[in-house]
């Protein structure tokens, strides 16, 4: 798509269109206060979504003059997530935004940022005590694999014997059984199940070589789903490498790429389920109100909330337009 | 087989080896062989490069597991599955190539495999202690036991693995050419200890290629050839050098160097060194070489020789001096030196000048494969004629230019290292060491070799810590004493004891 | 070779016996060479630079750094105005500069291989990464696409590419002067250097040498994925390794076989294929393989054993 | 080793120039040593395998499998029941158990030893994610999470582990037999075996006891994250070897130095540290990575040749 929306070369007009995309409800929380420090720290940013999540972050930093974003260098090594955090504890930041690689690993390291009195907004990977964190903003794995698995559901309808495909992420980490769970009990409450599983590595060449494989594996498929959309050019790739269009595709995550082809009408893409790329970009902001003491608005309730899960819609081609703004580049 | 009747010496055998057979996976090195070793005496193997003697000490050692054949010990049968075995058993051995542990210091490496330890922990103070005491004796108390053994020269490593046999407290000692890499000096304190150590009653089992040696040293010989015993047990004192030549080869050897025909005077310079210096090893040496001589370097271990031939050749840097070849100054680094026409036979042939795991053509062709290829396309077919020429040329055993290196015996190694120069063809030719543990028969083969390269009108220059050799074969010699030549005269004007003379006082500090 | 070449035999029969057909459908073994392709040579180059007794671990991420760098917009708005020859040379003009980048500091800086190619494998992914904005950066010069993706006789161009390297490695390491000097390094450097053969020299050829193919595998991975991304090729050194390793190139250097590599790639395509034909279950599968290494090189000893025992 | 050194100082001199007082707090110099320590702990393990010639590539993925082992359900009721070292002493035995498959596998069944760990790392990995469920396990048992998670004198419990395996590794090196014969094994195996040494044996320990301190990191690291997970110590092998490379053991073997791993190690992490208090881009701090692992090399060999130069 580089080509085609040529148009933009870089990426900054599209951060700005992601950042105003969310719900602005009111301005007097954006009024500046008091000046705060916020650490933040994220996986290492290898892949779109990943790295959509740090830079939506850091963009929404940059709108707000009284915060200061400290962005750790993203890890995918507990170890030295760890020790970015106590780093920040040493500094003395006002809060930290944590989106750990772990969630139970980063658990006690959380919890002794909030007993120095620094408010931890835990994003996407929850952590296993509830005092770790002031605040959750959480995405919905299980729930993105039911939309999925509904979707197919729904397309496939009765035919019992329809053969559905799973193309899973990094098989090692907790959030792709979560996927796979949720996938496997929406498929299981319309009678279908998955045929045939394979995992690849959230890389393009991961997809594409796995997909490779999968296609093999099955002569006739119906419905694949496809855990994260960075992968998937790999995976389009191999399914025009292996020349098949007797199924289609449900996506996973929301990039831009997917979203278009689901516009274009003509692809086997018929769909993908978003995972907001925006959930740190709402930890900042919910980092400076806790840290300002404000709260969110259109709440009767004082204070910023303790969780906030957020929606893994379905984008179709009925829906796309809505939607691109949301999408990230993979 | 020759045998001489021992009824004459009553003393029961010590150690008895019967009928060793030993086969190598496409290769029967040991083919029946005996052995018979009686406490206190000083029992020498003889046999042409390939016969056999290594590999047969390497069963006793339990290092090789015999074929078939029994071995005894005090009349009993034993089995060695492993070195640990016969080192239970007393059996120490020197092996051939220098097996020691350059990280390691000396002591260390004395102790390799019975450290002094209290529960695992060493004593570093008693193996201090007793590696000066055991490097006193050896006459080398000026190595400290703290050195590591990298730093140490191949007679230094040499000393050390001397050192580590007598550490062992052994019944039997077997030396595997312990002299090769010794100077003269050194090899009359090994000799020193031999004695010591048959006095005490210790069996010596001696492999030399040097026949005078043995003649100074040996009370009895057995004979090898092509894996069987060709004589057993004859005594040193009643066999004449003709015949034990005539034993091992099965001919008889002219045992002599080949005539000089003299360097015509007004005969090109070929090599000229000029003021040449490596750091604090060598100053100032200077030589020239013509067309058609052999200059040697005659001097200690540790003098220097073998850098200044290095430096020569550019494998090392010089610090100061010049070499020019035919007149033109050489670029310094050794593709230059190759590509104008000089070679080297480097002194350590294992870690300096083979490929182990290469058939041996490879080896003789490694300097000139190139300029045998067409556009860069090997021509195998001609690496494997120029080689099998010269394989012929120098009675290389087995006579096969497909083996691998690595299965050929010592002797026969440095035959494929001077073949490598031979096809290589070259105008200068520096050989290091060049007969070290080079058989008998095959050491006048090289002699006449290295002659008949200058007549065709090579400039030579040799280094040997055989000193007769160094006076016998070359038309001039340098004497180098610490680093500088102390002396530069033609062959004949000089003699063995004038040459020990010099080395000897330039060796004192 | 017989311990290899039974391996494979071994995984395709139980392929062919677990698969109802699927295993042996010319579809499949197009697939499963695809597969092989990129890896197979990359496992060319590598196989020289062990050989050598030297070892490059930035293999992965220079071919990485080579697939972003031919896919910037700028280098693709060449192409589009020049010809697709110039995504070509680009990721092989990147391959190669890292290679000898690797070389030099190897040859002349007597940095440790291990070091200076691990270095490399940092600095080429983190300035892939910069280049690309950490984004997917898709091909979108149809003629590069319609060259590279076409097939010819039936079979895939990038395996044709594959078959072409692989010859040609043979050639270069058994009948050229280059092959017998990068034994000669790898077998006893001294030797070598004592017997004039430039060993620094060739040594910078040899990771130039590995560096192109991974450039030549970035243009079969661009073909492929139709994307440039600096998360491409992650962890390949290790697969490339291990082909070469187990098709029996010493990692000690002084030996290597190119028909061994091809071998070894195969086998570990194949291995993964057969899985995923059967539905195995990844964590299982990562057990498998290990249990598959080791079976592979045992095997390969035994049969060498016995070859070398028949011969005497 | 004053390469090393000197690298070490001109890093520190880097963090505290640029970091206004934050690098040479008490607090960040703890959590420096606490990031050090795991790493720390299996790199002195693998400065023994290295020494003698060998490579580890395990060690992470069997580190990981040792957390998960010691955090099942069924460990953690055993340890509530009986006390906090049935956790240490299962993951200990895990990581042992893993060593002597290693080294069985290497001494005994002559598989390349780059091989029969590679293999390991597969294995141990996939086991790991079947016993976990591809959870993570929270540990529960707080007693050792009291004993490990404590400070003792204001240093955490895990950096002085470190210092007490550092030390035990450098007198097991430079003081015992064993040191000395693993140096021998690596330098020389054929005079090794010739002096009588048991090499196979002795390789067989020298796995096990990498294996071993990659269970005595997984206890670190449980008392670190709390948890225990296969994803745990993924990619740590690099980390490791590139300390002790850095530090001056030879990769060929035969040499080894426990003073240079430590340095190693520190060097690494003080490099994370400094990156992370200086907010640096992660494509650019890859790439300055890549630039100081040379550097340090480079740094090192100039600092060797002139103490040989001076010693002549
Ligand atoms: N590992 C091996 N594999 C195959 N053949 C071998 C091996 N080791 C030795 N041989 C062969 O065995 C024969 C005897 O070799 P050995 O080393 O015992 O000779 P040697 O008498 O010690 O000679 P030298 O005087 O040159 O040292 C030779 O033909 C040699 O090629
Ligand atoms: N690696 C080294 N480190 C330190 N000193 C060395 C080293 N190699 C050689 N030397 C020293 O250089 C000097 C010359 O040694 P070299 O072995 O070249 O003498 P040589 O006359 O050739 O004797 P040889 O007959 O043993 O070849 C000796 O003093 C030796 O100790
Ligand atoms: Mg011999
Ligand atoms: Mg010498």
């Amino acid at each position: 798509a580089a080509l085609v929306v040529s148009g933009c070369v870089s990426n900054e007009p599209r951060d700005e269109e992601t950042a105003a995309a969310g719900p602005v409800t009111t301005t007097e929380n954006d009024e500046p206060g008091d000046e705060v420090v916020i650490g933040f720290s994220a996986p290492a940013a290898d892949h779109g979504w990943m790295g959509a999540i740090t830079s939506a972050a850091e963009a929404e930093a940059e709108k707000y003059e009284d915060v200061d974003l400290r962005v750790a260098e993203g890890t995918n090594d507990v170890n030295v997530q760890i020790s970015q955090i106590e780093g920040f504890i040493n500094e003395g930041v006002d809060a930290i935004v944590l989106l750990p690689f772990d969630g139970a690993a980063l658990t006690e390291v959380a919890l002794e940022a909030m007993e120095a009195g620094i408010p931890v907004v835990n994003v996407d990977r929850e952590f296993t005590s509830p005092f770790a964190a002031r605040t959750t903003v959480l995405g919905d794995n299980y729930g993105m694999g039911v939309s999925a698995g509904t979707y197919i559901c729904e397309q496939i309808g009765d035919n019992k014997d329809a053969v559905v495909a799973e193309i899973a992420g990094i098989d090692a980490l907790p959030l792709t059984t979560d996927r796979s769970n949720g996938f496997k009990d929406a498929l299981d409450d319309c009678g279908l199940d998955v045929d045939a599983r394979v995992a690849a590595d959230f890389t393009v060449q991961g997809g594409e070589e796995a997909t490779a494989n999968l296609l093999s594996a099955e002569p006739e498929i119906d419905a694949i789903w496809n855990h994260d959309d960075d992968q998937g050019i790999g995976v389009l790739a191999a399914i025009e490498n292996a020349d098949r269009d007797e199924f289609f595709l449900v996506g996973g995550a929301g990039s831009l790429d997917m979203m278009e082809e689901i516009q274009s009408g003509d692809s086997v893409v018929q769909a993908t389920v978003v995972y907001p790329s925006t959930q740190a970009a709402d930890g900042v902001k919910l980092a400076r109100l806790i840290a300002q003491n404000k709260t969110v608005s259109d709440l009767a309730s004082i204070g910023v909330p303790r969780t906030i899960q957020l929606f893994a819609p379905v984008v179709t081609a009925d829906n796309v337009e809505e939607y691109l703004p949301i999408g990230f580049d993979s | 087989m020759v045998s001489e009747d021992s009824s004459e010496d009553s003393r029961a055998p010590l150690l008895e080896m019967r009928g060793i057979v030993k086969h190598f996976p496409g290769a029967k090195a040991l083919d029946g062989v005996d052995l018979e070793v009686r406490p206190g005496e000083v029992h020498c193997l003889l046999g042409q490069n390939g016969a056999g003697k290594s590999t047969l000490i390497k069963t006793l050692a339990g290092a090789h597991q015999p074929t078939a054949g029994e071995v005894l010990l005090d009349g009993k049968p034993v089995t060695m599955p492993d070195p640990v075995a016969a080192l239970r058993l007393g059996i120490a051995t020197i092996y051939q190539e220098l097996d020691v542990v350059d990280g390691l210091t000396v002591a260390e490496n004395i102790y390799l495999g019975h450290e002094l330890a209290r529960s695992g922990v060493t004593r570093r103070s008693d193996a201090a202690r007793n590696t000066r005491a055991i490097l006193k004796r050896l006459g080398h108390p000026e190595i400290s036991p703290h050195r590591e053994v990298g730093s140490l020269p191949a007679a230094g490593k040499q000393i050390v693995s001397l050192a580590r046999a007598l550490s062992r407290d052994a019944r039997v000692v077997i030396m595997d050419e312990p002299s090769a890499v010794l100077d003269s000096e050194e090899v009359e304190n090994l000799h020193r200890i031999v004695r010591e150590l048959t006095a005490d009653g210790v069996a010596v089992v001696y492999i030399s290629h040097r026949l005078e040696e043995i003649r100074q040293l040996g009370d009895r010989i057995t004979v090898i050839k092509d894996g069987r015993t060709v004589a057993t047990s004859l005594s040193v004192a009643d066999t004449s050098t003709d015949d034990l030549i005539k034993l091992m080869t099965g001919r008889s050897v002219e045992y002599t160097f080949p005539a000089r025909p003299g360097v015509p005077d007004d005969a090109a310079p070929v090599l000229e060194v000029d003021g040449l210096a490596h750091g604090e090893v060598f100053k100032d040496v200077s030589l020239t070489v013509r067309a058609g001589e052999i200059v040697g370097l005659a001097g200690l271990v540790g003098s220097g020789r073998s850098e200044i031939l290095e430096t020569i050749y550019g494998a090392r840097r010089a610090t100061s001096g010049t070499v020019r070849l035919g007149g033109k100054r050489l670029r310094s680094g050794v593709d230059a030196a190759v590509a104008a026409g000089i070679g080297l036979c480097p002194e350590e042939r294992k870690s300096q000048g083979l490929l182990l795991d290469e058939p041996v053509y490879r080896n003789i062709t490694l300097s000139s494969f190139g300029r045998m290829a067409h556009g860069g396309w090997l021509d195998e077919r001609a690496e494997r004629a120029a080689s099998q020429e010269q394989v012929e040329a120098l009675e290389l055993r087995p006579a096969s230019v497909d083996r691998d290196a690595r299965t050929l015996s010592g002797g026969n190694q440095q035959k494929v290292l001077l073949a490598r120069w031979l096809v290589h063809g070259c105008r200068v030719l520096l050989l290091d060491e060049p007969t070290r543990g080079v058989d008998v028969g095959a050491r006048s083969e090289i002699y006449n070799l290295i002659r008949r390269l200058a007549d065709d009108g090579a400039a030579v220059v040799v280094v040997s810590s055989e000193i007769p050799e160094v006076l016998g074969l070359a038309d001039r010699v340098l004497v180098i004493s610490d680093g500088r030549a102390v002396h530069d005269s033609p062959a004949d004007d000089i003699d063995e004891h004038a040459v020990l003379d010099m080395v000897m006082e330039g060796s004192v500090p | 070779m017989g311990g290899l070449v039974l391996a494979l035999i071994l995984l395709c029969v139980v392929g062919i016996a677990t698969t109802e057909g699927r295993f042996a459908s010319v579809g499949n073994i197009t697939t499963l060479l695809a597969l092989a392709a990129t890896t197979g040579v990359v496992s060319i180059g590598m196989t020289f630079v062990i050989t050598a007794g030297g070892i490059d671990l930035s293999v992965g991420s220079v071919l990485g750094l080579a697939t972003v760098w031919a896919s910037t917009l700028s280098t693709q708005y060449m192409a589009e105005d020049y010809g697709w020859w110039i995504m070509v040379v680009t990721a092989m003009a990147v391959g190669l500069a890292a290679g000898l980048v690797n070389g030099a500091l190897v040859a002349y800086g007597k940095v440790p291989a291990f070091m200076a190619t691990l270095a490399m494998l940092a600095a080429a992914k983190g300035l892939a990464e910069l280049i690309a904005g950490r984004q997917t950066q898709r091909v979108e010069v149809d003629p590069f696409l319609d060259v590279f993706r076409a097939d010819v006789l039936g079979v895939p161009m990038i395996v044709w590419i594959f078959v072409v390297v692989a010859a040609a490695g043979w050639f270069l390491l058994n009948r050229t002067t280059f092959g017998r000097r990068t034994v000669a390094v790898g077998g006893n450097p001294e030797a070598a250097r004592l017997a004039g053969i430039k060993i620094k020299r060739h040594t910078l050829y040899l990771y130039g040498l590995t560096g192109l193919t991974a450039g030549i595998g970035a243009v079969m991975m661009l073909a492929r994925t139709t994307a440039g991304s600096s998360t491409t090729g992650t962890l390949l050194e290790l697969d490339v390794i291990a082909a070469v390793v187990v098709g029996g190139t010493l990692l000690a250097g002084g030996r290597g076989t190119i028909t061994g590599t091809v071998l070894g790639v195969l086998i570990f395509s194949t291995l993964t294929n057969v899985f995923i034909l059967n539905n195995i279950d990844s964590s299982v599968q990562a057990i498998a393989k290990g249990a598959i290494i080791v079976g592979a090189v045992l095997l390969q000893q035994w049969f060498a054993s016995r070859e070398k025992a028949t011969s005497t």
